[in-house]
C-alpha cells in the first residue's frame, strides 16, 4: 500500500496551484463568470498551452502527460479551491473518458484536439422527467442509413453555452427505464437542428436546455456499442464523480480554512469568536469532515480504474462528500454569520458550489441506494 | 387540559379564510412563487387591503385599531395566513416600533405615527446592528450628540453606521439604537430615535446576498441631524425600549404556521416529482423517514409553544424558555428548505431570479428552491445567532 | 386549548412526589431491587391504602380517582423520576386498561381488587419470534367445551414474578399474522400449565420467559371480543405506551438536572466543567429535548382518548421520546465521564431505564414506520 | 498510490489465519459471547500461546522479542485478530509499560520486567488517573517522598488514591505517576515508578461498571514503600516518559479491524432477526440504511488511518491527528453497540450476566447486548475524553 504521490503529480499540483493563484483570484472569477460569456477563454488556452494540464489523463501517445485517475483529482482539487468554472469536467474527464474507453475511430484525433484546447465538451445526460438514473431516456436516436437522427429534451447541461461538441445519451432501442438500449453520440453543438436555452446557474457556471430535433449525424457520432453504452456511461459518470469529489475536497478545504481565518480576526463580546469553545470544536468537526472526505476521494480515485470496485467505491465516496459538503459548508456559513451571507465574500460562493455538488451525479440518498444495492443485495 | 376549539373559533377561522381568499392580491403570487425581489407596492398592497380590514395590526390596544382577538383567535389567524401562503405583515412598523411608540411615546408621538404605521403611509426599518457587533448589540458605536441648531432648535447629530437593514431602500423613517452617553456601561447611554430616511446625511447601500436578492442594506449616517422630539423615552434609557422590544413580540417566534405549510409544500412537490425508478420521491423511505421525522420535531415544537403561551396567558411572561423556539423553529425552517432543494433534482441549479415569469426553466417547484435554501441560512444567525440563544438559555434557564 | 392541570391532578403529583421523595430514594430502591423479591411490596401496599393512587384512573363508582390518561401521566412522570419499579404499569395502566374498555363481566371487581392493592397484573404479549407486530402469534387458545386451552411462549413479561393474574395474548383462529383472529384472556398465574422462568432485567426490572402447556381456562377468561381484540390490544398498548412516554420525562428531567448538578460542583482544569462551553450547549440541547418530550407527551396523553387521533399521536410522541432518552441518557453519562460509569450513582441506573424505555413498546423506527403509515398511507 | 497487498503479504494472512483458528483457546469464545467477566487465567491462556509462538509482542525491537513485521504486516495481523473475534493482548504490559522501560529504563530494569512481562508471567496495571483528575491527568495529587529505610537502602514513600485502574484485581505490578517535587509546576515534579501490586499499604478496591462487570478498580496507597531503583529515567521527569507513552502504540487506536468484524456481526445478527412484518431485519430501510452509513464511515476511517500511517512511515510522527482516529473510532463502536442493542428487540433486556452458559435467555446474538452498549459508553470518556481530544485538535491542529 502506498499513498505517496509521484514526483511528476506533485509538479502537476504546484503548477496548476501557483498559476490560479497568480491569475484566478476572487476578483478575476467574478468577473469571467459575470461576463457575457461567463468565463474566460484566455484562461482555458493557458491551460492548453502554457500549463499543458488538459492532458493530464491521456496516455504520452496521444500526446498527454501519462497520467489517470489520480492526475484528475489532482486538477480538480485545485480547482475546487479556487472555484474554477472552466469545463475540464465536461471536456478532460467525462469527454475524455468516453473517448478513451471507447476505442472510437476518431478518439485519437479529438483527444488531440482536447489537449490543445480547441475541442470542448459538455455532457447532454440528464432529462426533464429522470432524476439520477441515466438509462431513463426519453431521448431518442433513430437509425436512418448509415448514421442516426436524434429528438429529445435535455435538461441543465453544464458548461454547453460553451461547448463546441455534445455528448449525448439516447435511446436506440427499449423502454424508458430500460438498462439496454442505451447509446452514446458525440454530436457537434453547431448541428443542424440543435437548439439551446442558456443560463447561469446558481454556482457560477452557465448551463443549457439542449433540445433535439430531427439531428441527423452520421454512424461515426456512435461512441460505444450501439445499445449497450450503458456500462460505458456508468464508467465515465463514476470517474467524473470521483473527480467531482476532489473539486469538493478543494472546494471544502477553502472553506474550513476560510472559516479558521475569519474565526480569528472576527471580535464579538470583546474577544475573538475563535476563542468560544462551541465554535472550536465545530470546526474541528469541519476539519474532521475534510479529512475523511480527502480519505474518501484517494479511496475511490484509486478503486475507480477497477470495474470490480468502482461503483462501490465512488458512491460510497459521494455520501461522504455529500454529507460533509453540507455539514462544512453551512457552518462556514454560520460561523461567519451576517458576512457569511453576503455576495461580496468568497466564503458564500464556496457555500454554493459545494451545495451544488451534493446533488450532482446522484445525491447522497442516491449514493446510498446504490451502496446499499451493492453491498446487501437487492432488496427481497 | 384539552386541544377543543369552541364553535366560535371555528367560525372565526372560517371567516379569516375566506377573507384571504378574497383579498390576497393576485400579482404577488407569481412573485413570491419565483422567489423575486417584491416592490414596495407589492408589499403595501396586502398591507392596505388588511388596514382597511382592521386586520392589520391585531395586538395593538383596541384603542389605536388592535383586533382585540384571543389569543386563539390570533393562533388562528397566524394558521390561516400561513396556510394561503399570504405575506405576513412586515414588522418593522407594525409589530416592532408601533408598541414602542405606544408605550413609551409623547402623545404628540402617538399622533404622529400610529395612524400612518397602521395605514402603510410610511414605511419603517430597524437600525440596530453594526458592522463588528453580530449578535452584541450592546457594543453598538453609531453616535448621537446634543447641539443647538441654527433654528435655536434642539438636535442630535448622528454619525455611524448601520448595517443588515431589512428593506431600508423602501424606508420613510426608522428607528435607532445610538449612543448619547460614550461614556457609560455598555448597556447604557444609549438612546432610542426616531429617524427621518430622507434626512440629509443618510446614505443606504445594498447588501447583496448569497441568493442575489436585496432585502438587507447598510445605513450611514453622516452628521444627520434628529430632532430632539423624535427621542422616545429618556436619554439615555433607550436599552429599555429594546429590550421591550425585544420580549414583546415573541409569538409566532416559533414560525410554526409557516412550517407546517412548509411541510405541505414538500410534500405536493415530492408526490410529482418522481425519483430514479420512477415512483413518487415521497414514496422513497429515506425522503418520506426525512419528511416524517420533520413533521414530529414541528409537532413537538408546536405543542412546545402551546405551553409557553398557555403559561403566558397565566402570566408568566415569555421568558428565556422562548429561545427554544427561536432555535428550534429556524432549524425546521432551514432542514424544509433542505429537503425542498434536495426534491428539486437538477433543476435546483438554474439560475433566474428577476427574470420574470418566461424565464422559468424546470418545473414549478423547483423554482427558487436553491435561492431559498441559500437565504434561510440567515434565520440562525439573525435575531441573534442560534450559539447566543443557547448562551441565554445556559444561563438563564439552566443558571450556568 | 387548555394546557393546565385541575387542583385534583396537582394534588395528585404532589402527593406521590412527596411520598417517594420520603420513602424511596435512591439506596431503598437499591435494597428494594436486590432483595430476593426485586421489589418491596410495603411500597404498593402503601400505593394502595395510605396514598390510594392505584384507583388514579379508575371511575369514582368504581372507587377509584374519577381520573384518566392524565392521571396515568402523573403518576407515572413521578415514578419516572423515582426509578420505581412498581408495577403500575402492568397493573393500572394495562391491566386497568383492558378492564375498563373491554365490558368484562367481571371488570368491577378486578379494578376494585387492582385499587385494594391485591390484584397484580403482568402482560404477557411479546413473543420470541415476533418483533413489534402485537399480532405476530404463534400462541395459541383452543375452544375446549365452554373455554378455552391455552399453549404457547410468551417472551420477557415484564412483572411477571410479581403478579396474580397474566394478561395473555392468543390466537383462536387466522394464522401467525393475521390481524384477525386474536383474542384476550385474563390467565391467574398459578393456574395449572403455567411455568415461569424468571429473571432480572438490565434496567433494574423482573421479568420472564411465560410456558403455556395445555392452561385451562373459562369463558369467563376471554376479555374483549374473540377473535377481534386486536384493536383493544392496540388502543391498551397506546394508553401504556403514552404512559411510558411520561416515565420517560421524569427519567429524563432526573438525568438533566443530575447532569447540571454534577457539572456545577465538578472540576476540571481548575474550573468547574459547567463552564465549559461546549459542556454547557449540552445541557441546553439535552434541556430542549426533555422540553420537546414534555409537550410530545402532553399531546398524546390528551389525544389517546381520541380514537381517531390516538395512534398517529402516540407513535409520534415516542419517537420524539426515544430519540430524547438516547440522547439524553448518552450525555448524561458523557458529562459525568468516569463516575457516569460506575453502578454506584444513581446516574447510570437513570440512563439504563431511559434506555430500555427507548425499545419497549416498539423501537424509534417501528413508531417512525407506523406515523409514516398513518400519515402518507402504504406505500405503493 | 496504490492499495495492493503483495503476494508475501497474502501468504503471511494465510499464515497468521492458520495459527489463531488452530491456536485459539475455545474456552475463550464462549464468555466472551455472554459478555461474562474473564479471568486471570482466560486472559493468560491466549498471551501464553502467543509468547510461545514469538508473536506477542510485534512492535519490540527485534532483539527483545518484536517480530519486525512492516507495517503493513501489523495491519493484516490486526485484521485477522479482529476477523477471529481473538482477545487482543492486554496493552498494559507489552504495549504501555514495556516500551518506557526498554527506551528510559536501566539494564537492571530492562532484564528484571521484560521477559516477564513478554512470558506473561506479571502482570501489569496503569495508575494514572486519580479520582476527581480525569481527563486533566497532570493534575495528580498522589505524592511520593524520599525516605532512608530502616534496611539503610533509599525509597520513595508513597501515598494517595488512583482509580479506573483496569484489571488491577489481577496485576502484579504497576506504573505510576507520582507527584515527587510539589512545588514544580504542573507537569513537572512527577516520576514514574514501578511498584509491586503486592506491596503493604496497598489496597485494591472493585469499582462495579454500569453493565454489572469488574474491569476497574481504585487502588489506594498508604505508606506503601518502593525501593528507588525501581523509578524509570529521571526524577521529576516522569512526565516525558508519559509523553511518549501516550505517543508510542497510537496504530489501532481507531480500532478499525475490531469495528469492520463488528459491522460483520450486525449484519449477521440482523440476517436473522426478523423484523415486523416477518422479514429479516436488514432488510430494513432504515437499519440496512444505518449500517451502510456506519460502513462508509468506518471506510472513511480506515483510509484515515491508512493515511496516518503512510504519512508516520514517511517519517512524520503520529501527531495530534490520532485524536480524529480517536474521536471517530470510538463514535463508530459506539454505534455499533446501539445497533447490536437495537437489533436485540426484546431480548436486550434480560440481565444474566455472570450467570454461565445455561442462563441464556433469547436467541444468542441478543445475550450481552444492552451490556456491551453500556460499557462502551466508556469508549469516548477514557483515554482523554473526547470532547478533550477535540481542544487537543483546535489547539495543536488549527491552531486555535
Amino acid at each position: 500500500m502506498d499513498f505517496n504521490f509521484t514526483e511528476e503529480q506533485s509538479m502537476l499540483r504546484d503548477t496548476v496551484a501557483s498559476y490560479l493563484q497568480d491569475n484566478y483570484d476572487f476578483d478575476k472569477r467574478r468577473k469571467a463568470i459575470s461576463s457575457d460569456a461567463g468565463r474566460d477563454p484566455a484562461i482555458w488556452s493557458a491551460f492548453a498551452n502554457e500549463l499543458g494540464i488538459l492532458g493530464a489523463p491521456f496516455s504520452e501517445d496521444l500526446g498527454g502527460l501519462g497520467g489517470d485517475a489520480i492526475e484528475n483529482m489532482i486538477v480538480m482539487e485545485e480547482f475546487g479551491k479556487a472555484l474554477v468554472v472552466e469545463p475540464y469536467l465536461g471536456t478532460v474527464v467525462i469527454g475524455g473518458g468516453f473517448l478513451k474507453h471507447s476505442g472510437h475511430a476518431g478518439a485519437a484525433d479529438l483527444i488531440g484536439s482536447i489537449i490543445e484546447g480547441k475541442t470542448i465538451f459538455a455532457f447532454a445526460y440528464a432529462e426533464p422527467q429522470a432524476r439520477y438514473t441515466w438509462h431513463d431516456l426519453k431521448t431518442t436516436a433513430k437509425k436512418d442509413g448509415a448514421g442516426y437522427v436524434i429528438n429529445g429534451h435535455k435538461a441543465v447541461v453544464v458548461g454547453a453555452p460553451w461547448a463546441t461538441h455534445l455528448i449525448v445519451t439516447a435511446r436506440t432501442g427499449g423502454g424508458q427505464r430500460e438498462e439496454s438500449g442505451v447509446s452514446v453520440f458525440i454530436v457537434e453543438k453547431n448541428a443542424k437542428g440543435v437548439t439551446t436555452r442558456d443560463y447561469p446557474t446558481v454556482d457560477g457556471q452557465r448551463a443549457s436546455e439542449v433540445y433535439f430535433e430531427n439531428v441527423s449525424v452520421g454512424a461515426d457520432a456512435l461512441i460505444g456499442a450501439e445499445g449497450a453504452a450503458l456500462p460505458l456511461v456508468n464508467k465515465v459518470i463514476d470517474e467524473a464523480t470521483a473527480a467531482l469529489c476532489a473539486e469538493a475536497v478543494g472546494a471544502m478545504r477553502q472553506l474550513h480554512t476560510g472559516t479558521l481565518e475569519y474565526a480569528k480576526q472576527r471580535k464579538q463580546f470583546g474577544t475573538a469568536i475563535a476563542n468560544f469553545q462551541v465554535l472550536q470544536h465545530r470546526m474541528v468537526d469541519m476539519f474532521m469532515n475534510v479529512e475523511q472526505s480527502v480519505s474518501m476521494t484517494y479511496m475511490a480515485t484509486i478503486k475507480v480504474t477497477d470495474d470490480a470496485e468502482r461503483a462501490k467505491a465512488v458512491s460510497a465516496a459521494k455520501v461522504q462528500i455529500g454529507k460533509a459538503c453540507k455539514f462544512v459548508g453551512q457552518n462556514a456559513i454560520q460561523i461567519h454569520g451576517g458576512m457569511g451571507m453576503t455576495d461580496e465574500l468568497a466564503i458564500g460562493h464556496y457555500f454554493k458550489r459545494a451545495t451544488m455538488i451534493e446533488g450532482l451525479f446522484g445525491s447522497v440518498d442516491h449514493h446510498l441506494r446504490r451502496y446499499e444495492t451493492l453491498s446487501f443485495g437487492k432488496a427481497a | 387540559m384539552n386541544l377543543e376549539f369552541s364553535a366560535e373559533d371555528n367560525a372565526f377561522r372560517a371567516e379569516v379564510r375566506a377573507f384571504i381568499e378574497q383579498n390576497y392580491p393576485e400579482q404577488l403570487r407569481g412573485k413570491q412563487d419565483d422567489g423575486d425581489d417584491l416592490t414596495k407596492d407589492d408589499y403595501l398592497s396586502w398591507h392596505k387591503v388588511l388596514a382597511r380590514k382592521g386586520w392589520v395590526a391585531p395586538s395593538w390596544p383596541q384603542a389605536l385599531g388592535g383586533t382585540n382577538w384571543t389569543s386563539t383567535q390570533k393562533y388562528i389567524w397566524s394558521e390561516e395566513l400561513a396556510r394561503a401562503d399570504a405575506l405576513p405583515v412586515l414588522p418593522f412598523g407594525v409589530v416592532m416600533v408601533a408598541p414602542v411608540i405606544y408605550t413609551f411615546g409623547t402623545p404628540e408621538q402617538k399622533e404622529r405615527f400610529l395612524p400612518k404605521i397602521y395605514n402603510g403611509e410610511e414605511w419603517w426599518c430597524q437600525g440596530y446592528s453594526e458592522p463588528g457587533a453580530g449578535s452584541d448589540l450592546a457594543s453598538l458605536k453609531t453616535k448621537a450628540e446634543r447641539i443647538t441648531g441654527d433654528d435655536g432648535k434642539e438636535y442630535y447629530l448622528v454619525n455611524g453606521q448601520k448595517t443588515w437593514t431589512t428593506l431600508a431602500q423602501h424606508a420613510d423613517w426608522g428607528f435607532f439604537l445610538v449612543r448619547t452617553d460614550p461614556t457609560a456601561k455598555i448597556q447604557e447611554g444609549i438612546s432610542f430615535l426616531l429617524i427621518d430616511m430622507k434626512s440629509p446625511g443618510i446614505e443606504v447601500r445594498r447588501i447583496t446576498t448569497l441568493e442575489g436578492g436585496h432585502e438587507v442594506n447598510e445605513v450611514w449616517l453622516e452628521n444627520v441631524k434628529v430632532p430632539v422630539e423624535n427621542r422616545v423615552f429618556e436619554e439615555n434609557k433607550g436599552w429599555t425600549c429594546a429590550k421591550f422590544l425585544l420580549a414583546h413580540e415573541r409569538s409566532g417566534i416559533a414560525g410554526v404556521a409557516r412550517s407546517k405549510r412548509g411541510v405541505e409544500k414538500i410534500r405536493e412537490m415530492a408526490a410529482v416529482e418522481l425519483n430514479d425508478d420512477g415512483t413518487p420521491l415521497i414514496q422513497d423511505a429515506s425522503f418520506k423517514r426525512k419528511v416524517a421525522e420533520l413533521e414530529i420535531d414541528l409537532t413537538a415544537l408546536e405543542f412546545t409553544e402551546l405551553r409557553t403561551l398557555a403559561g403566558e396567558a397565566s402570566g408568566k411572561g415569555p421568558g428565556p424558555e422562548s429561545s427554544l423556539l427561536k432555535i428550534k423553529g429556524t432549524e425546521i425552517q432551514q432542514r424544509l428548505t433542505e429537503l425542498a432543494l434536495e426534491a428539486s433534482g437538477h433543476y435546483s441549479s438554474p439560475y433566474l431570479r428577476d427574470a420574470g415569469d418566461n424565464a422559468r426553466i424546470g418545473p414549478d417547484y423547483a423554482v427558487g428552491r436553491a435561492g431559498a435554501y441559500f437565504n434561510t441560512r440567515k434565520t440562525s444567525i439573525y435575531g441573534g445567532s442560534n450559539e447566543i440563544q443557547r448562551n441565554i438559555i445556559a444561563k438563564m434557564v439552566l443558571g450556568l
